[in-house]
């Protein structure tokens, strides 16, 4: 998988320490904090607009282990405004929009998040299943609730981190994004 | 973590606990060694463990040892934080104005950073303030039925007791008060209690006197078992568990939905006072973001320290070198020897060593009590000391050798020179020497019975001189008061490797949980 | 137990002046708004983000590997600001533990897969265990010790804790020696 | 903060109250309308500095040091009170091995040097928190059930009668039911069944949250393994992010049928208390029925006193009763609190009236006798100038 396809859209920050591998797509004003890891072996992952990428993140599109099947491709997508915090682990196939996966949480293959859910720190999630919209899990033993409060919007975060960032990081572009910019 | 537990070399105190060295204390006193078990503790002061802000006692036994300003999540048990929101209220047209005002106007309720339970689950409204106080209150509903019925027995009980020392006192009105007053403990403040008494109490006689409440009426009625259990699918997550239930004893509800802020549980600092000489040897600074100390008497700072250098792997039936780090932690140098336990009875007989174990029984205990504290009328007898349950399973070889260790010196540790040859060592005892501190070689045997894997322990008593210099301010400077003291010193040798190091970081946090509620 | 010798590569790590000894593998952004007061150990893989608001540490800390040191953030209703972090000395921060407190005292010991929310107060003198999720804004008094998700008081410490923490983060220091070869 | 109770508050002489039961204690000051705390009967033990049970010794040397940390915690971390000078009241079974108490005692006087204790019987002060001196209190908590009809004001102890049916026999048949349900997914997607433990706590989360007592129509015909029409409804318990149990409707529905189903010598919790009224002598019969006091965590489970009632009134019909019993009315209190402390909430009366400093156990005394064992309360209540006695003679 040595063929480097990441597209970077218009405005979407990517540091250049990020560990980026096989078919990527970032939507425009995601940011993707330096030592963040993005594998897309499995198949393409495409995330949206407007997500917050923290350090140690790692987003990963991988074979299932006893699969041998390499046509099995499936795409892993990711929604807009979500928040990935600190050293999170996503396997899942499908994330919706503004959710947030505190810090070190873990998404294991199966589990589909909708609109507006927040894994808390910490929890595990191997079971598959879709999560209802504005599903809370929190916890040692991952307790769910449905929360009336939705996630804040990160909107200010973003901004923030947009002036900040690019005084202090590389960043990465992508040729895709340069020639999408270019005929601007 | 397990370089600050230090579980691998336990100490007997005086009482029989076996505590590592960094939970002792040593009272100076008496001269021996005491724990968190047999010390007097104290409430010193009562602070909130968010807000930090000390409480006079009494202000919190009037909260009910609560914090007034912070609060505590009934779902999760996290403190609560106060969240501010801007709304936009339409006003209602008041009279005369023909259109609806625009206010926008913030308004703060309690939200729970952790589970994201918020006061409005709870159906509080929210305060137009900031401040914490006067969020609203559920109050116990049986309180005045509560009040009522302790208010009738406490009348019971007063006549009964009136009733009764009136009998006595007919029946042994020749023996005379004295023997009354003896019998029943009818002090001076009593009698004066009794004596400015309603007179409604002390007619005895009068039995319509007696306050009124309404017996508990049974009913046939029970509560019938819901039909909607058959019916209702059961929705887990809003349901309460137990410990949920049980933060707030009097409502005990059964739904997320109801339940209520909790006060934040005080928190206190304690102090120590030695049980026998009534000594303070723990006092912490007033304040609680002090971590200092008016008085600390540990005995991490007079007891030499003894620590494993290195895991080692034990062979049966064979002796294994066992490397301890002596360090001496006091101002004063010191002289350290180790003997067995079946040496030491011996010299006890001898009567030269003067065993702080022995004392405890002592006469000379009391006397002391007696003598400091005089206005204490009665002696009660000291608990009785704990077995030492300590089973060693093997066998430890001990040099034949006075080590002198100098005094604990803080500027040595940038000190690069060596000074062991200021000492004339056995290299094969003692094979390193820096400031304060030796290592000893010593040599470990397990028993034959001894299972695989099982930890092997050992017990050996450790003597040094301790100079009691400052025993109180009255004994005059140049009176030296050096004393033998042993220490038991019970060390257990990991042989295998604890399961929890084995399991990944994931399964571990499940396990250790799971290790938590089985134990 | 003693400290056992812990050996490093003697090309992988910078030692300077004031007797800080940090990874060449660490990614320290904004590296000009930390501040290592001396004798700090920072490891392998950890992460200090200078970049978002200033870090400082005090003497005798360890910061263990693949731990994440992070300023926290607050939100106004203008706009985001990162808090600069302070740490005092003799502090301890094990492996995988993400750190986001506003301040954190001296003589504290944070164990290791840790969770340090945002804005987090540790007072001096305290201790957080092991896989302890400490959630936002929660304070850590002196002398006890947090554990659990969310992490709650366990126990308290020994009060010759800051004896002990500083024993611990000096002899830690002494014996985080480069390999002999 | 709730207004305060008016009375004997911030007086010094309100006393401490605890209720130390198998798995719960009830914690608080008397009185107060309700305890302070309701912990589980566990602690940290400051040796190994591990969970303990309180309950779980080998030896009285063990139980000290557990009863020593684990009342340590109640007065450092919920009292916040320097014990010394403090006055105790333990409310505790007429039933409670003379070990745990005299260890009890053993442990407030010598290690917490406190001034005194009394010990009350939980079953007679129950009665205090009604207002009334007679009734049939029936405390079903986790190890066991206990009933003993109280008789102006004195326990009718000839007509005692326990069994070990409470929580434990309950949470212990839910846990056969469900512990091969459990399934557990991996980081890597296998299932893997029964390989994890199923721990007290869980068992008792999902009773707690999902069992009932279900009617006695629906009993008989449960037990003669029938199903009715109408099913609780399954659902599915989370342990955590990757563990589930399937709980199927019968499971929310049987396992306390243990309580009611008659054992081989046919005792259940209905017959105990029909067998009690009936040691009773005849007069007292009637009125015993018609004041039943229900005490105990679990008597508040939904449908528990329906059933019961259900279960008396049915009972009463059959041969082995109806010839010797005549009632057919059975009436039930409702206590000022939650079943779970109405114990400690007789003690919490109790502990506000003069009793205290009338009946309690000083320390001077108990250094006194020789051999350290506390008088039983049985023998107590027998003597003719008894206080409580009296007081109970309204």
């Amino acid at each position: 998988m040595s063929k480097s396809e990441v597209k970077i859209y218009h405005g979407a920050i990517v540091c250049k320490e990020t560990k980026i591998r096989g078919d990527v797509t970032i939507g425009s004003m995601t940011i993707v904090h330096p030592c963040a890891t993005i594998i897309a072996d499995a198949g393409p992952i495409v995330i949206g607009d407007g997500n917050i990428i923290e350090e140690q993140v790692v987003i990963i599109n991988r074979l299932p282990e006893n699969s041998q099947n390499k046509d099995d491709i499936s795409t892993l997508r990711i929604g807009n405004n979500n928040v990935f915090e600190v050293g999170c682990i996503v396997e899942t196939s499908s994330i919706g929009d503004n959710n947030v996966l505190e810090c070190k949480s873990y998404i294991g293959p199966g589990i589909k998040l909708g609109v507006g859910c927040v894994i808390g720190a910490g929890c595990r999630l191997t079971l598959p299943e879709t999560l209802p919209d504005n599903t809370l899990v929190y916890g040692k033993n991952c307790i769910r609730k449905i929360i009336s409060d939705k996630p804040p919007n990160q909107n200010l975060q973003r901004e923030f981190l947009t002036k900040v960032l690019p005084n202090y990081h590389h960043l990465k572009k992508s040729k895709t994004a340069i020639m999408q910019i270019a005929p601007q | 973590m397990a370089h600050l537990s230090q579980q691998d070399v336990l100490i007997a105190c005086s009482c029989g606990s076996l505590r590592p060295l960094i939970k002792l204390y040593f009272c100076r006193h008496c001269i021996v060694l005491r724990c968190g078990y047999c010390v007097s503790q104290e409430v010193d002061s009562i602070y909130c463990s968010n807000c930090l802000e000390n409480l006079a006692s009494s202000e919190a036994k009037l909260k009910k040892n609560r914090c007034g300003a912070c609060f505590d999540c009934p779902c999760c048990f996290h403190t609560l934080t106060i969240r501010a929101t801007t709304i936009s209220r339409i006003n209602p047209p008041v009279d005369g104005s023909p259109t609806p005002s625009k206010t926008s106007v913030k308004n703060y309720y309690l939200s729970c950073f952790f589970c994201r339970w918020t006061s409005r689950d709870a159906k509080i409204p929210d305060k137009l303030t900031a401040t914490s106080s006067n969020w609203p209150e559920h109050e116990n509903t049986y309180t005045a039925r509560i009040s009522s019925l302790i208010e009738y027995f406490k009348i019971i009980t007063l006549r009964e007791r009136l009733e009764k020392e009136n009998r006595m006192f007919l029946h042994s009105s020749r023996r005379g008060y004295q023997h009354f007053s003896e019998k029943f403990g009818l002090t001076a403040m009593l009698a004066r209690k009794r004596a400015g008494l309603p007179p409604l109490s002390l007619g005895r006689d009068d039995t319509s006197t007696l306050p009124h409440i309404a017996p508990s009426i049974a009913s046939e009625h029970v509560e019938p078992l819901p039909d909607d259990v058959f019916t209702e699918a059961i929705d887990i997550v809003k349901l309460t568990s137990l410990p949920q239930r049980f933060g707030i004893p009097d409502l005990q509800p059964e739904l997320i939905s109801n339940l209520f802020p909790i006060h934040k549980q005080l928190f206190i600092k304690r102090s120590q006072r030695c049980r026998s000489c009534l000594h303070n040897i723990f006092k912490p600074e007033y304040g609680p973001a002090s971590i200092k100390f008016k008085l600390h008497l540990a005995a991490y700072y007079y007891v030499p320290e003894i620590r494993l250098m290195e895991k080692i792997k034990l062979k049966r039936r064979q002796y294994t070198h066992l490397m301890l780090k002596i360090s001496n932690p006091a101002q004063i140098s010191t002289q350290i020897q180790f003997l067995q336990f079946e040496d030491v009875t011996d010299i006890v007989q001898n009567n030269e060593v003067f065993n702080f174990e022995e004392k405890k029984d002592d006469s000379i205990d009391t006397k002391s009590i007696t003598n400091l504290a005089p206005i204490q009328k009665k002696t009660y007898p000291l608990e009785k000391s704990r077995r030492i349950t300590f089973k060693t399973n093997g066998k430890i070889n001990l040099p034949d050798v006075i080590i002198s260790l100098p005094a604990r010196d803080d500027t040595a540790e940038y000190d690069e020179a060596n000074d062991s040859d200021m000492y004339q060592d056995n290299p094969s005892v003692i094979v390193w020497r820096k400031g304060n501190k030796v290592i000893v070689k010593f040599s470990v045997i397990p028993n034959n019975d001894v299972e695989d894997n099982e930890d092997i322990k050992i017990g050996f008593i450790m003597r040094y001189s301790y100079h009691g210099k400052i025993i109180s301010p009255l004994e005059q400077k140049g009176n030296k008061d050096i004393r033998l003291l042993d220490i038991k010193i019970f060390i257990s040798i990991r042989v295998c490797i604890s399961p929890t190091e084995l399991l990944t970081s994931g399964n571990y946090q499940i396990r250790t949980y799971l290790g938590k509620l089985m134990s | 137990m003693e400290l056992q010798d812990m050996y490093y590569n003697k090309s992988e790590y910078v030692e300077t002046a004031s007797g800080n000894k940090v990874s060449r593998q660490t990614v320290l952004c904004g590296s000009q708004n930390i501040i290592l007061v001396g004798k700090v150990i920072v490891q392998s893989d950890a992460i200090v983000r200078a970049d978002l608001a200033n870090v400082r540490t005090g003497r005798y800390c360890i910061i263990s590997k693949n731990s994440v040191i992070r300023p926290p953030y607050k939100k106004f209703s203008h706009g985001v600001a990162f808090f600069p972090m302070r740490i005092g000395d003799h502090v301890f921060i094990g492996e995988n533990s993400v750190v986001n407190a506003a301040d954190i005292g001296s003589y504290v010991y944070i164990g290791k897969n840790v969770v340090i929310g945002r804005r987090c107060i540790l007072k001096d003198c305290s201790m957080i265990d092991d896989n302890t999720i400490l959630p936002p804004e929660t304070v850590v008094p002196s002398f006890t010790k947090y554990g659990g998700s969310p992490g709650l008081c366990i126990g308290e410490l020994p009060e010759c804790t800051q004896e002990l923490m500083t024993d611990y983060t000096r002899s830690y220091y002494q014996h985080f020696i480069p390999s002999r070869n | 903060m709730p207004a305060y109770d008016s009375m004997s508050l911030i007086s010094d002489k309100q006393c401490i109250i605890i209720d130390i039961g198998y798995k719960y204690t009830k914690f608080g000051f008397s009185g107060e309308s309700n305890p302070r705390c309701i912990i589980p009967t566990e602690t940290i033990s400051s040796d190994t500095g591990k969970y303990k049970i309180v309950f779980n010794y080998k030896d009285t040397d063990e139980l000290y040091t557990n009863l020593v940390d684990f009342i340590h915690m109640l007065f450092f971390k919920y009292a916040l009170v320097h014990p010394k000078e403090k006055r105790v009241v333990i409310v505790e079974s007429l039933l409670s091995p003379s070990v745990i108490r005299n260890t009890l005692a053993s442990v407030l006087f010598d290690h917490f040097e406190v001034t005194s204790i009394i010990f009350l019987p939980s079953h007679v002060i129950s009665l205090y928190t009604l207002g009334i001196n007679t009734g049939l209190v029936v405390d079903v908590g986790f190890q066991e059930a206990i009933v003993i009809p109280i008789y102006e004001g004195i326990p009718v102890l000839k007509a005692w009668q326990a069994l070990p049916l409470g929580s434990k026999a309950v949470e212990l048949a839910l846990r056969d039911r469900i512990q091969n349900k459990i399934k557990l997914i991996t980081e890597k997607g296998e299932e893997v069944m029964n390989s994890f433990c199923l721990f007290d706590t869980i068992v008792e989360d999902i009773k707690v949250k999902s069992c009932f007592v279900t009617t006695l129509e629906r009993a008989k015909l449960l037990a003669n393994g029938k199903i009715p029409k109408l099913q609780p409804p399954a659902f599915r318990y989370r342990i955590d992010g990757s563990t589930v149990i399937d709980i199927e409707s019968i499971d929310r529905e049987l396992p306390f049928e243990t309580l009611f189903e008659q054992d081989n010598d046919q005792m259940s919790l209905s017959t105990m208390i029909l067998d009690s009224i009936l040691k009773c002598s005849i007069d007292m019969r009637k009125q015993l029925a018609e004041n039943i006091v229900l005490l105990g965590g679990t008597v508040m489970t939904k449908g528990f006193k329906a059933r019961l009632k259900e279960e008396l009134l049915s009972l009463i019909k059959q041969p082995k009763y109806s010839d010797k019993l005549f009632i057919n009315v059975f009436k039930f209190h409702n206590p000022p609190a939650k079943e779970n402390y109405v114990a400690w909430l007789g003690g919490s009366i109790c502990g506000a009236t003069d009793m205290i400093s009338m009946k309690s156990l000083t320390r001077d005394t108990y250094c006194e006798m020789n051999n350290n064992t506390i008088p039983d309360w049985c023998s107590l209540t027998n003597r003719s100038d008894s206080v409580i006695q009296k007081i109970l003679q309204l």
